[in-house]
């Protein structure tokens, strides 16, 4: 939306202009500062070498991965909180589904196991009414449970080569192949939600589903379909765990709603829809990322690093607002 | 003078100023209010009438000039402060809380108490019953908000205001979804209260309210002040000349011509609501006609266009389009089918509040951008500022947020986001609703001059004068039935200005009598 | 002493004690007699089994065990639970479970005092209470529980330093990925291996640690061993407290390129042990035998049910693994050949 | 609301009635629905003997306390995810207190816990106006690296025989403490939300903050208050969990705000604000203690468990809303 308010200016009252902007740009200010002042406290233990900022988009990329659909998510008024435990059923469907029938029946597994739960959180929700949060909360404990149940709760090694090589471990010339995937979804899901008509009327039902309905907009259809996208999404970042790791198991991905939610949220998206930004997602996952691979670095405790990464956030977000507040 | 010197001033703002980022609301504005006088603030939209109230109710804080109440002075105030010097207020963009009933918007922040100091929610739900009572009107009081029409909010916007009892009453476009009976209801209201000695402030763009109620008139344009006199020394022409800045037509200019063809584009029989007994709705629209819809408060008339834009399930009864029985299940579909609804509610059902004029307006007509998955900006921009400058809406930019925007011009981006989708049969439920009188003037004109072009309009009022003017002929509705359609021909037996009025009247006579009968 | 001669030492002996200061017993004196057998059988007796965590190949096969044993002694395992590290939920977990009068409960407390009532309910409704591991804090041996059967963990510590070291050829620098809580299995192992490495290699150094907290345990020893490798070039080896944070040790070598990273452990998964047969970064671990002992902690609460006088603590010695004796020692501790996946990663 | 709303009647469409009520209701027929279930298939494994349904209460007290404030958070417009963490925190500082001081300056601390955590949760929040996600949630982390760092990760015994009596472990005649602990805080709970100024107050800023604002409500103090309200809660269900157990150790409580948010959803809250109701969220968190309890009892392997509480939280919810529909 950044582009088509920002210079909405001359009419609006400054409050509500700054309301409005604030929490668009603050999560920019926010990443900078926070990489500064790593990268001045910690210029001598390696925070700035190239491997450790390729670590860090490594390390973050599942979360910005599952941050761009949960942006559509949260975007539309909605939230989805079973992307965690998809993404580690999707690591075990595909770790199993490749070593039964090998690379592409392990891609078209990972993926339709998206589509699978994505249908069933999408159809409870849009058809029978029940809240997404209630229906995707119910559905972590489906898919973690079905994921334990099908692996038996053990890992599930990949042995292909290739697998790893285009999901999550291999490199492309000097650049990590995460760091592509992080790219090629963002960019995706920056220009869905800013330039197409399914974008518009995501945000339209997120800012008011009634006004959305009496524009002729089948809303169910485009709810339906968010939470699809992000069950797909989910299952990619699954395949990408497994990927990274050579291994799906049920465990990969336990908690990263939060993790999720967080980036997106910092990144300017407001938990009640209507408006959402990708890039601000993306850049909110990279900047936990910064904060914990920081912390880490700096030799804290890990009770430290606990109490350091929430101190950091609160001050990053209270800091870039008053940097956008006049004096 | 005299009477006028006699009476005490309530309250007295002086040299109000308030900006909005570029936008100055308003300049060096100052105003008072005498207790026992009914005080009219006037201006075409956006003009700062809302902003100045705000700012008297503590709602908004002025960025300079002072607000003096019973002698105290006081640079800015608090929604709370306020309360206490007995301010009290109808807002225009209504504030009740949805998730609550009637009876507890009405007591918010006020509420009645149980001896041991609880909440009594019975007690209130009788004293809203008792207030509703005495303004003549049925509201369930333990209804909850969000499921009331656009009507029986502003009413319980009106008793909410009322069960204050307040020294100074604003009321900031109180009458602009009541039809007739329930102005009159609250016009003998007010005159008791102007008889109790209370200052009141009445913000309305119909002019006949005015010249029935005010004592004194207040005028301001682009955030000044113009002038400010009692009412007797203005006439309807230079009222409206004030208020626009150049003299205006009035409503019965717009009157041409019928130009109804013979086709007929839709026919419904029969039709009634599944959400409520008793409906049978039956009619034909031709193409080119304007047919206005009359009706008390409850009539049915926003169900009938719900019925007909899919947004309502339908119990019974045939519609028919261009010759072909439709069954019309959703928005969606009514839209392909060429169907536009401008709804009542434009807060709640015309407007994604929190974003652009452009964003809004590109809603309905998605699929028109272009037929790839993007949106063709550059034709939606040109789109939007099209209507923009054709609706006259007043805004630094399509980019702003039309919350951003004052009631009116609101108002005109729902419309001009229906009439962008071009459509043969546009149903109209209260379009002119916080219109300003010369606006108001251009959405008649424009209505006609799509009839013209052979579109058809439904246009459901609440203001009589202004159906008189735009309809080819009128259909009455009571109690969810459709019971008498009049062609103006009929009503106009005679020409000229006191005809007009008499036709009114007669109009008047059927719309109450339908009333009785259901 | 040599690394090996120190792992060959290790084989016999058992370096952990009670939690009483109990020398242990050998699990092979734990044995039931067909007569014996026979009278179980006939109880028609009930098991619960309580587990602190159910995620990973160990507390699998420990199940499996007690599954396997308590079928061979008639005994029905009416329930089994899982609290995720949680003692809140162990605690509601024993008392639902209590709700069934088992007569039979095999558990490991994730917290000795935050249990310590829940399972006192349950001794006081004469449940024969058998544990793994570790014993509930005031709780004593033949009066309150049956009898505890450990794994060495302290030993499986020892061993993974002497395997790193074996690795290292006695020198370099490493870092330790250990768990950030205060639970007594992890701390025995983080205190063995750092005793060791500091007793027995001075040319060892550790050169960082950093613990670890959940529940993505592989992700947080992923983050923590690629900052220990970009704040310490020279890092040689990196120890990890269990298998699973292992493996995102691993995966943090794989992605900062260094393939000469060495990487010991304790625990044989499967990841882990195909890491090794393919010669990759886990140059050795030290493995529970989680099947045996859930055997043990079953035929155990045989004796409780027969009244039989039990040993107070009865461990397993902890088994050093190389690539060498990989495939032997999954048979060891599994009680099943290795799976293809390991077996065909052996070259 | 119930005996508000449910007269609205006539002018209303029945699908507005229908939508409004059905939200309100479901969780009770969901409630007996479960129970029934579980009574009819588990009457013969001790389901319904006396002392597994004071268990059930027992073990639900907890989350039920925390779910009661939630109520108020949630119907606010805000959210509270530290609550877990909270608990945890306060388990840890209310045992080391009673060690160093005794019962008074156990309780005195435990409580000052909250409120000095609700106080920086919420003036971060109504100050600097950053969302009660962020804080909350860097909460969450500051309160658990503070609950590990104070005592080093170890769990601190409470000797004092007199407190678990009170708090959380004894009963009362027949009766455990927990239950009463239910009873009260609920019963306070309601009332306040249903019969007090404050909490129509609550409402009314969750349903529509700028109608609050002009009606003289001051919405930031009531939104600092409902903050501070639920620290203090959550501070309670530690003290009662190191009651339980007890201990006091950071990881009680740890994972808490999922289910305390779900039971509150559940039980007929909007995570949007301005509707909730405190007996509904009880009856939300006894149906997931009612769930999990039986389910173990059912013999089932945890994934098991997992897979087949999403199933009935789904079920429950779907089934009760058909009973709640016409034909
Ligand atoms: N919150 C706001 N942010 C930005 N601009 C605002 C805001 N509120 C009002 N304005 C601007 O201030 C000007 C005066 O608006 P105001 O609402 O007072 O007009 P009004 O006279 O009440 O008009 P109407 O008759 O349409 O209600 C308008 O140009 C409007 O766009
Ligand atoms: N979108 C909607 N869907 C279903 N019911 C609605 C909707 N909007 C309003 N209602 C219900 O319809 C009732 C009547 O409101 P409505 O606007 O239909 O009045 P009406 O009978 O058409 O009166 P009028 O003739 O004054 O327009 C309201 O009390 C409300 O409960
Ligand atoms: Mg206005
Ligand atoms: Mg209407």
């Amino acid at each position: 939306m950044a582009d088509t308010t920002a210079t909405a200016g001359g009419r609006e009252s400054f409050l509500g202009y700054f309301k409005r902007t604030w929490r668009q740009n603050i999560i920019y200010i926010g990443f900078i500062v926070v990489f500064l002042f790593f990268a001045a406290t910690l210029y001598d233990k390696g925070f700035l070498a190239p491997n450790n900022l390729l670590n860090i988009a490594r390390q973050t990329a599942m979360i910005a991965v599952m941050a761009v659909a949960m942006t559509l998510v949260l975007s539309s008024g909605e939230i989805d909180l079973s992307v965690g435990a998809v993404a580690g059923l999707a690591s075990v469907t595909t770790a199993m589904a490749i070593t039964w029938g090998g690379l592409p029946a392990g891609i078209a597994i990972g993926l339709l196991t998206g589509v699978a739960v994505g249908l069933i959180n999408g159809l409870l929700s849009t058809r029978l009414m029940i809240p997404t949060f209630l229906t995707t909360l119910a559905m972590m404990g489906i898919a973690k449970g079905t994921a334990m149940w099908i692996s038996d709760t053990a890992a599930i090694p990949v042995l292909d080569p290739l697998y790893p090589a285009i999901f999550g471990g291999g490199n492309l010339g000097p650049i990590p192949t995460l760091l592509i995937w992080i790219l090629v979804v963002g960019v995706i899901g920056h220009v869905v939600l800013r330039r197409t008509k399914f974008g518009r009327q995501v945000l339209a039902v997120g800012g008011n589903v009634v006004a959305a309905r009496y524009s002729g907009i089948n809303t169910s259809r485009v709810k339906l379909w968010v939470i699809v996208i992000s069950a797909v999404t989910a299952s990619l970042a699954g395949m990408l765990y497994a990927g990274r790791l050579q291994t799906g198991r049920f465990q990969l991905g336990e908690g990263d709603e939060l993790s999720v939610i967080a980036a997106v949220v910092l990144g300017g998206t407001s938990l009640f829809g209507g408006k959402g930004t990708v890039i601000g997602s993306i850049i909110g996952a990279l900047m936990i990322g910064v904060i914990n691979n920081g912390l880490i670095l700096m030799g804290l405790e890990y009770s430290q690093q606990l109490i350091a990464r929430g101190g950091i956030i609160i001050l990053a977000v209270a800091l870039s607002q008053a940097g956008t507040r006049p004096a | 003078m005299i009477e006028l010197a006699a009476k005490p001033i309530a309250v007295e703002m002086a040299a109000i100023s308030k900006r909005f980022g570029g936008v100055h609301a308003l300049r060096e504005v100052s105003f008072s209010a005498r207790s026992g006088e009914i005080h009219a603030l006037l201006g075409e939209n956006g003009a700062g009438k809302s902003t100045i109230l705000k700012t008297l109710r503590g709602v908004q804080a002025p960025d300079s000039g002072t607000i003096t109440i019973g002698g105290e002075v006081f640079d800015r105030l608090t929604p709370h402060v306020a309360r206490q010097k007995g301010i009290g207020m109808i807002f225009q963009e209504m504030s009740l809380v949805p998730t609550l009933s009637v009876a507890q918007n009405v007591f918010l922040a006020n509420e009645l108490l149980t001896s041991a100091g609880l909440i009594d929610d019975r007690a209130m739900e009788r004293r809203s019953a008792e207030i509703f009572g005495s303004m003549g009107v049925s509201i369930n009081p333990a209804a909850i908000v969000a499921d009331l029409s656009t009507g029986q909010q502003q009413l319980t916007e009106i008793a909410k205001a009322l069960s204050q009892n307040a020294a100074v009453l604003v009321l900031d476009e109180p009458t602009s979804a009541l039809t007739a009976g329930e102005v009159d209801i609250l016009f003998g209201l007010l005159r008791r209260l102007r008889a109790e000695g209370k200052a009141i402030v009445y913000v309305s763009h119909r002019m006949d309210e005015i010249f029935r109620i005010a004592d004194h008139a207040t005028v301001l344009r682009d955030g000044r002040l113009i002038d400010s006199r009692p009412i007797a020394d203005y006439t309807l022409a230079t009222l409206i000349a004030d208020i626009m800045g150049k003299a205006t037509r009035d409503l019965s200019e717009f009157t041409t011509a019928s130009t109804a063809q013979d086709e007929v584009i839709l026919r419904v029989e029969h039709l009634s609501s599944k959400l409520r007994h008793g409906g049978d709705v039956s009619f034909s629209l031709r193409r080119g006609e304007v047919l206005g819809i009359a009706g008390l408060l409850g009539a049915g008339r926003s169900r009938l266009a719900r019925m007909l834009f899919g947004l309502e399930p339908i119990a019974g009864g045939t519609i028919t389009l261009r010759g072909r029985t439709t069954t019309i299940g959703s928005p969606k579909q009514a839209t392909e089918l060429g169907l536009a609804l401008v709804p009542e509610d434009r807060r709640r059902q015309g407007l994604v509040l929190a974003h652009s004029i452009q964003d809004n307006i590109e809603l309905p007509i998605l699929k028109r951008l272009g037929s790839s998955p993007f949106v063709d900006l550059f034709k939606s921009r040109a789109t939007t500022d099209d209507l923009i400058k054709r609706l006259a809406i007043k805004t630094v930019s399509r980019e702003a947020a039309a919350n951003s925007l004052s009631g009116g011009n609101q108002q005109k981006i729902v419309i001009g986001k229906w009439l962008a989708t071009d459509p043969d049969i546009l149903i109209m439920d209260e379009p002119t609703a916080g219109i300003d009188i010369g606006s108001k003037g251009e959405v008649l004109r424009l209505v006609r001059e799509l009839a013209a072009e052979g579109k058809s309009i439904i246009f459901i009022s609440s203001e009589l004068a202004e159906l008189m003017a735009v309809s080819d002929s009128i259909a009455v509705m009571s109690g969810g039935r459709l019971v008498e359609t009049v062609d103006k021909a009929d009503l106009l037996s005679s020409p000229g200005d006191a005809a007009e009025l008499r036709a009114e009247q007669k109009l008047q006579l059927i719309v109450q009598r339908g009333g009785n009968h259901g | 002493q040599s690394p090996d001669e120190a792992l060959a030492a290790l084989a016999n002996q058992t370096l952990s004690t009670g939690p009483n200061g109990e020398s242990p017993v050998s699990a092979s004196e734990v044995t039931l007699s067909n007569d014996e057998l026979a009278q179980i059988k006939a109880m028609g007796a009930t098991a619960a089994i309580v587990m602190h965590y159910g995620g990973d190949d160990w507390s699998q096969a420990q199940i499996n065990g007690l599954e396997t044993q308590f079928a061979a002694m008639g005994i029905e395992v009416i329930a089994t639970t899982d609290a995720g590290f949680s003692s809140a939920k162990q605690v509601s977990d024993i008392e639902t479970i209590l709700a069934q009068n088992p007569d039979i409960i095999v558990s490991i407390p994730t917290d000795p005092t935050a249990t310590a009532t829940a399972y006192r309910q349950a001794a006081e409704a004469g449940v024969k209470l058998v544990f793994m591991d570790n014993v509930p804090a005031g709780f004593v041996a033949g009066t309150d529980y049956v009898s505890v059967v450990s794994a060495d963990n302290y030993g499986n510590g020892v061993a993974s330093a002497h395997l790193m070291a074996k690795a290292l050829n006695g020198e370099g620098q490493i870092g330790i990925v250990f768990h950030a809580a205060d639970f007594f299995v992890t701390r025995q192992r983080y205190d063995a291996f750092k005793a060791t490495i500091e007793q027995s290699y001075p040319d060892i150094e550790v050169v960082a640690e950093q613990g670890i907290g959940g529940p993505d345990f592989t992700g947080d020893a992923d983050r923590a061993a690629s900052a220990m490798m970009v704040g310490n070039a020279e890092i040689d080896g990196i120890w990890a407290v269990w298998d699973v944070p292992a493996e995102g040790v691993i995966a943090a070598a794989r992605a900062n390129g260094r393939d000469d990273l060495i990487i010991t452990t304790i625990d044989l998964g499967e990841n882990v042990a195909i890491d090794m047969a393919r010669g990759g970064f886990i140059k050795g671990l030290g493995a529970q035998r989680p099947f045996d002992q859930g055997v043990t902690e079953a035929m155990l609460a045989g004796y409780g049910l027969l009244g039989k006088d039990a040993p107070a603590y009865v461990a397993l010695p902890a088994l050093p693994v190389e690539k060498a004796n990989l495939l032997d020692a999954w048979q060891a501790v599994y009680s099943t050949e290795a799976p293809a996946t390991v077996s065909g990663s052996m070259n």
